[in-house]
C-alpha cells in the first residue's frame, strides 16, 4: 500500500462508493456531506445532495458548519422548508440518510438522546434531530463511526432512530414505511449489513489491514460473520486526491482522522 | 385488534381548534403600523409561563435581539419547542429562562459541539421534556397552521423517541395501516428574524425557510426582527415573495444584523470564533458569568452587544465571508 | 327618493354595508367583489380580500373574470395555494364569505351541485367548488341573490353547501367548526337573518319601497317575521357614485340589475 | 358512540402508500433533459384510463396545448380531478375523453356561464362522479404531496357533497372532536404549464400556484409545458423560486401561449371573445362539430390554432391587456 490515509479519509471514501450515480442522499455536516461531495466528484455526479433543514441539491462551496447554513442553498435548485424535505423522504423519493449516534444495537437502533435514566439523565443528548425521521422515512440508512464496544452495545438506554427494532418484522409492523431499513455500518474496521431473517447485523467486508477477530473485538454484541465477506480495497490515489484538495482542503473533517 | 399506543410525554399547548380560531378571529386584521422596540415588543408580548417558537434554525436567521432581551428582562417559567435549537436553545439556558420543552435537537450546537451549560440545565431534572423529531414538530406546527387538531405521519414509530413524546398511534381510516398522530402545536409567541418586512409586518425571508410560514400561523402572537424595513410597494411589487402576512404579525422591529453571531442567509455569515468562546466560557462558572454579564446584562440593546464584539468592522468581514464564499 | 337606482345596485350597496373595516371576506367574481370594492372604497379602507385561488389582498384594477386570474394578485399581498386560502379559513382568520346558489333553504342550505336525482340528473351545476369549503370554515356566511320561490324552497335537491343544516344545534352536532354560519341574506325584496334557537330564516330589514309581504310571497318556505324589523336605508348618493364610477365603471355587474 | 358516516363516492386512484413509494423510489432522478414535444409527450406519457390532474385553475395557467393534443390523439376513459375545471374540462368533455371524475367544480366557466356540451356529458349518466370541495380537493393532492394516505379538515361535514363524496367522519385522537378524513389523491399524469423552466423541469410560476406544486408531487408522472425555457443556472440563481423541482417532471415542452386562451400571468391576459365563441357554438350541434374540426382535428399542432385565432396580433393584444390593467 504505496498510499498513506487516516481512518477518516477511509470512512469517508467507502461511504462515498455506496452512493451509486442518480440517487437522492440526506446528509449532515461533517462525514457525510464530505462522503457525498466525494461521490459527485467520482462516480456518482448526478447524486442529488438534500439537507434536512430546506436545501436542495447546492454546488457547495464549502463545508457547511450547519446544515441549514446559507452554503446548503448556494447555486441550489430549491431552497425550502424542513417539512418539504421530510415529505420527500416521506414520499419514497430519498434513497438514503447518513447518521452516527452514541450507541448503536444489532439490529442497527440508534441512540442520540440520553445515557442513563431518562427522567435524571446521566447525560443529555440532543435528541432525534432529523434522525428519527430520516431512518423512518429514507429507503436505506448509512452509519458511519468508529467503531468500540461503548458504541456498539445491546444495552442501548434509549432508541433514539428506529434500526430493525427487536428483529425480524419488527419495524414493518411497528408501522414504518416497507422496505426501508438500515443499509450499512461503515466504521474503522469493517462495513457491515444486516441478516436477510433475523436483521442482525453481520460483516459484508473487512478494511484494509483488519482481521476478522478486529470485528467482535471492538463491539459489545455478536456481529455475526458470514464464510464468505468481501475486503474493501484501499483509497486510491484519485479519491484521496480529489478529497483532500476539492472537498475538504482545511482539513475540517479529515483532519480528525 | 392489538392495542395502539400513546406516548406518554405532556402536551404543554392549546389543542382545541375551536378556542384558536376565536383568538385568531379577533386579531387585530387593520393593515396598521407593528413598529416597536425589542424593549417593548418582549416586555408587551412575552409573558412569564409563556410558551415561544423561535423561528431559524438555530445557528441561522435566528431573533438573537429578542432572545437577548428575554433573559436581560429575567423571563421565567418559559415553555418552548426546541426544533433544532442550539445556540438559541443556549441563550434561554444561560438566562434560565424555561421550565418546559418540546424537544427534538436541544443542547447541542451541530458540528461545533455541546453546550455545557445547556445540558447542564436539561440533566438538572428541573425542565420538562417530551420527545418529538425535527419532522414531527414540522408537522405539528403545519398542523396548527392549518387549523385541524392533528396530521397524521410515519415516523417515530417503535422507538423510545415515540415512548417519551406526546403521540399516538392510530390506523389510517382508508388503509388500515398503523400512522401515528401528530397533535397541533399552537405557541403563546413566535420570534422570528426576517430579511425584509414593512411596518405592517409583511416579511420576505430568502434562503430556506425552515417552519417560519407555519410557526407564524400557529402562534397566538408573532413578534418580527427584521434586517431591514422596507416600503408596503416592495412587498407588492412581488407578491409572491411574502412569507408571512401582515395580520399574523403584532410586532416589527429593525434589527440589523440581528441574527449576529448567527447566519443570516445572503446577509453575513456566522460568527464561528464567538460562538466557540461561548461554548467555551461554559466550561468556567465563574468566565460565564461574567461573560454574560459583559455580552447580555450590561447591554442596554443589541447594538452594544455588536459593539463589544467588533461592531462595524467584524459585521463587514462576516458580510464577506456570505457574499464571497 | 331622489336617486335612482336598480336591484343589482340596491343588493351591493346592503352587502357592502354588511363588511365592517378591519374584517376579512373572501369573494368571488361579480356581485361579492363589487361589494368588497365598494366596501373599502366606503367605510371599510381596512377590508381584507381574499380569492379562494390564492389571491391576498390585491389592489383590483378592474373586475376579475375568474377568481384565479392576473388581476386578484396585482399589487397583492400574497399570491399562494388554494389550499393556503382555505387553510387560513379554517384557522378562523377569516370573517366573512360571499355565496349564490340555485336554491336555498330556511336554514341557509345551499344547492349548486344537481337539479333532480343525482345519478341521473335534469341539470347539473358545477357543485360545490369552494363553496363548501368556505360556508363550513368562515366564520360568517353572507349570501346574496334575487328572491323568488324557486330558489327559496324546502324542496332543495342536494346539500352542496352547508347552512344551519337541520336547525338547532344540527351544524355544530355535524363536526362544523364553533360559531360559525349563515349570517345574512341579502335579496332584492329584504335583508333576512337567522333565529338564534331555531336557526331558520327571519326577516332583518326591509328593502326601500318594499311591503312585508313581498317578503313571503316571494318564498318557498315560511320566513319568520318578528315583531319588530328595520328597513334598509336606500344607497346614498355618494355610495351610487362610487359604485358606478369607480366599482364598475363598464357595468359589468350593475349593469345586469 | 354514534355511528361515524362513509361518502357513498369511489375512489378512482390508488390510496396506498408503500405502493406509491415504490413508484416515486424508481422514478429517474438523473438531472438529464426532458424536452420533448407535445405529441410525443401525450403519446409516451397518458394512455387511455388514466387519471390526470390539470394545472392552473380552468382558464388560467392551463396546458391547453397538451389538452387538445390528448383529444386530437383521442385518448379516451380518461379519469380527471375537477378543481375548478372550466376550460379544460370543457375541452375533455368535447373530445369525450373521460369516464369518470372528482368534481368540486365542472361544467361552468365562472362568471362565463355553463358550457352546454359539458353538461348535457355529465347529464348522460354515463360519468362516474365523487362529489368533493376545492379545498378537498387541494388537501387531497396534499395529502399524497406528503406521502401519507390521508389527512383531517373540517370542510364538507353534514352536507350532501359528503354523502356523495368518498370521504370519511373520523373522531380526532386528541381531542374527540368530529372531522373529515380525506384520501390521498395520486393521479397518474399531472399536466401543468408554468411560466419558466429549465430542461430538465425545474419550474418556476408566477402569481397563485392553486395546487400545482402538490399535484406535481402526488403524481406518477409530470408533464410541463412551458412559456419559455431558460437556462439551470436562473433557477439556480433563485432557488427560492423553484416551485417543481426537476426529479418529479417527466417530459419538458416550450409552448410560448400555451394557455391560451386562459390567462397566463405575467404574459397574457384570456381572450374572452374566443372564450365566448367557444361556449356560443356549443349551443348548436352541427357549428361545435365545425368548431372543432377547425380549432383541433385539423390542427397540426397548437401553432396552428393560434395563428387560427389571431396569432401574433392577438398575442400582442392580450399581452397588453394584462400588462396595462
Amino acid at each position: 500500500m504505496s498510499t498513506q490515509y487516516n481512518n477518516m479519509e477511509l470512512m469517508i471514501t467507502i461511504a462515498a462508493r455506496n452512493l451509486e450515480d442518480g440517487a437522492v442522499v440526506v446528509v449532515g455536516t461533517g462525514v457525510p456531506c464530505a462522503a457525498a461531495m466525494l461521490a459527485q466528484k467520482t462516480r456518482s455526479p448526478n447524486l442529488t445532495i438534500l439537507f434536512e433543514a430546506g436545501g436542495v441539491a447546492p454546488r457547495l462551496p464549502a463545508m457547511p458548519i450547519s446544515v441549514g447554513d446559507s452554503r446548503t442553498t448556494h447555486k441550489g435548485i430549491k431552497a425550502t422548508t424542513m417539512a418539504e424535505i421530510m415529505e420527500m423522504c416521506q414520499a419514497g423519493l430519498v434513497d438514503y440518510c447518513f447518521l452516527g449516534g452514541a450507541q448503536i444495537d444489532r439490529y442497527g437502533n440508534l441512540n442520540s438522546t440520553v445515557i442513563g435514566d431518562y427522567y435524571r439523565p446521566k447525560t443529555r443528548f440532543p435528541g432525534s434531530g432529523g434522525a428519527n425521521d430520516l431512518a423512518s422515512l429514507t429507503w436505506r440508512t448509512l452509519v458511519v463511526c468508529p467503531q468500540s464496544p461503548r458504541r456498539f452495545t445491546d444495552q442501548i438506554d434509549f432508541v433514539t432512530t428506529p434500526g430493525y427494532l427487536t428483529g425480524g418484522n419488527a419495524r414493518e409492523e411497528a408501522g414504518l414505511p416497507k422496505g426501508t431499513g438500515p443499509y450499512r455500518v461503515i466504521t474503522d474496521i469493517g462495513v457491515y449489513g444486516y441478516n436477510e431473517t433475523t436483521r442482525a447485523m453481520e460483516l459484508r467486508k473487512l478494511n484494509p489491514g483488519r482481521i476478522v477477530e478486529d470485528v467482535n473485538e471492538n463491539s459489545g454484541f455478536e456481529i455475526l460473520i458470514p464464510e464468505e465477506y468481501g475486503m474493501v480495497d484501499p483509497p486510491t490515489e484519485e479519491e484521496l486526491r480529489i478529497l483532500r484538495e476539492e472537498v475538504d482542503p482545511d482539513k475540517i473533517i479529515i483532519g480528525r482522522g | 385488534m392489538e392495542e395502539l399506543k400513546t406516548g406518554r410525554g405532556e402536551i404543554f399547548t392549546e389543542m382545541d381548534s375551536d378556542s384558536m380560531r376565536n383568538y385568531f378571529r379577533n386579531k387585530n386584521k387593520k393593515l396598521v403600523s407593528k413598529e416597536t422596540t425589542v424593549k417593548e415588543a418582549v416586555s408587551q408580548y412575552i409573558g412569564n409561563g409563556d410558551y415561544i417558537a423561535i423561528g431559524g434554525f438555530g445557528g441561522v436567521r435566528i431573533p438573537t435581539s429578542v432572545l437577548h432581551e428575554i433573559v436581560r428582562q429575567g423571563k421565567k417559567d418559559l415553555g418552548f419547542s426546541g426544533h433544532v435549537a442550539t445556540h438559541d436553545c443556549q441563550i434561554l439556558a444561560a438566562g434560565k429562562c424555561f421550565n418546559r420543552c418540546d424537544a427534538a435537537y436541544i443542547v447541542g450546537l451541530e458540528a461545533r459541539g455541546l453546550s455545557k451549560h445547556a445540558r447542564k440545565v436539561f440533566q438538572s431534572g428541573d425542565i420538562k421534556v417530551t420527545e418529538w423529531s425535527n419532522a414531527a414538530l414540522s408537522w405539528r406546527f403545519k398542523a396548527a397552521a392549518m387549523g385541524v387538531p392533528f396530521l397524521p405521519a410515519r415516523t417515530m414509530l417503535g422507538t423510545d423517541t415515540f415512548e417519551y413524546s406526546a403521540g399516538k398511534e392510530i390506523l389510517c381510516p382508508f388503509t388500515g395501516n398503523k400512522l401515528l398522530a401528530l397533535p397541533a402545536l399552537h405557541p403563546d409567541v413566535a420570534v422570528i428574524h426576517v430579511n425584509r418586512a414593512d411596518v405592517y409586518g409583511n416579511c420576505q425571508i430568502d434562503g430556506i425557510i425552515v417552519a417560519d410560514d407555519d410557526i407564524a400561523k400557529a402562534s397566538k402572537r408573532v413578534i418580527i426582527t427584521t434586517e431591514k424595513i422596507i416600503d408596503n410597494e416592495e412587498i407588492r411589487n412581488d407578491p409572491g415573495k411574502t412569507i408571512i402576512p401582515f395580520w399574523l404579525v403584532d410586532a416589527v422591529i429593525e434589527v440589523p444584523f440581528g441574527s449576529y453571531p448567527g447566519n443570516m442567509p445572503g446577509e453575513y455569515f456566522s460568527d464561528e470564533e464567538h460562538l466557540l468562546e461561548w461554548l467555551s466560557v461554559e466550561n468556567d462558572e465563574e468566565r460565564f458569568v461574567e461573560f454574560l454579564e459583559k455580552n447580555i446584562y450590561s447591554c442596554k440593546n443589541f447594538n452594544e452587544y455588536l459593539m463589544k464584539n467588533g461592531g462595524i468592522e467584524k459585521m463587514r468581514k462576516l458580510r464577506r465571508l456570505e457574499k464571497f464564499i
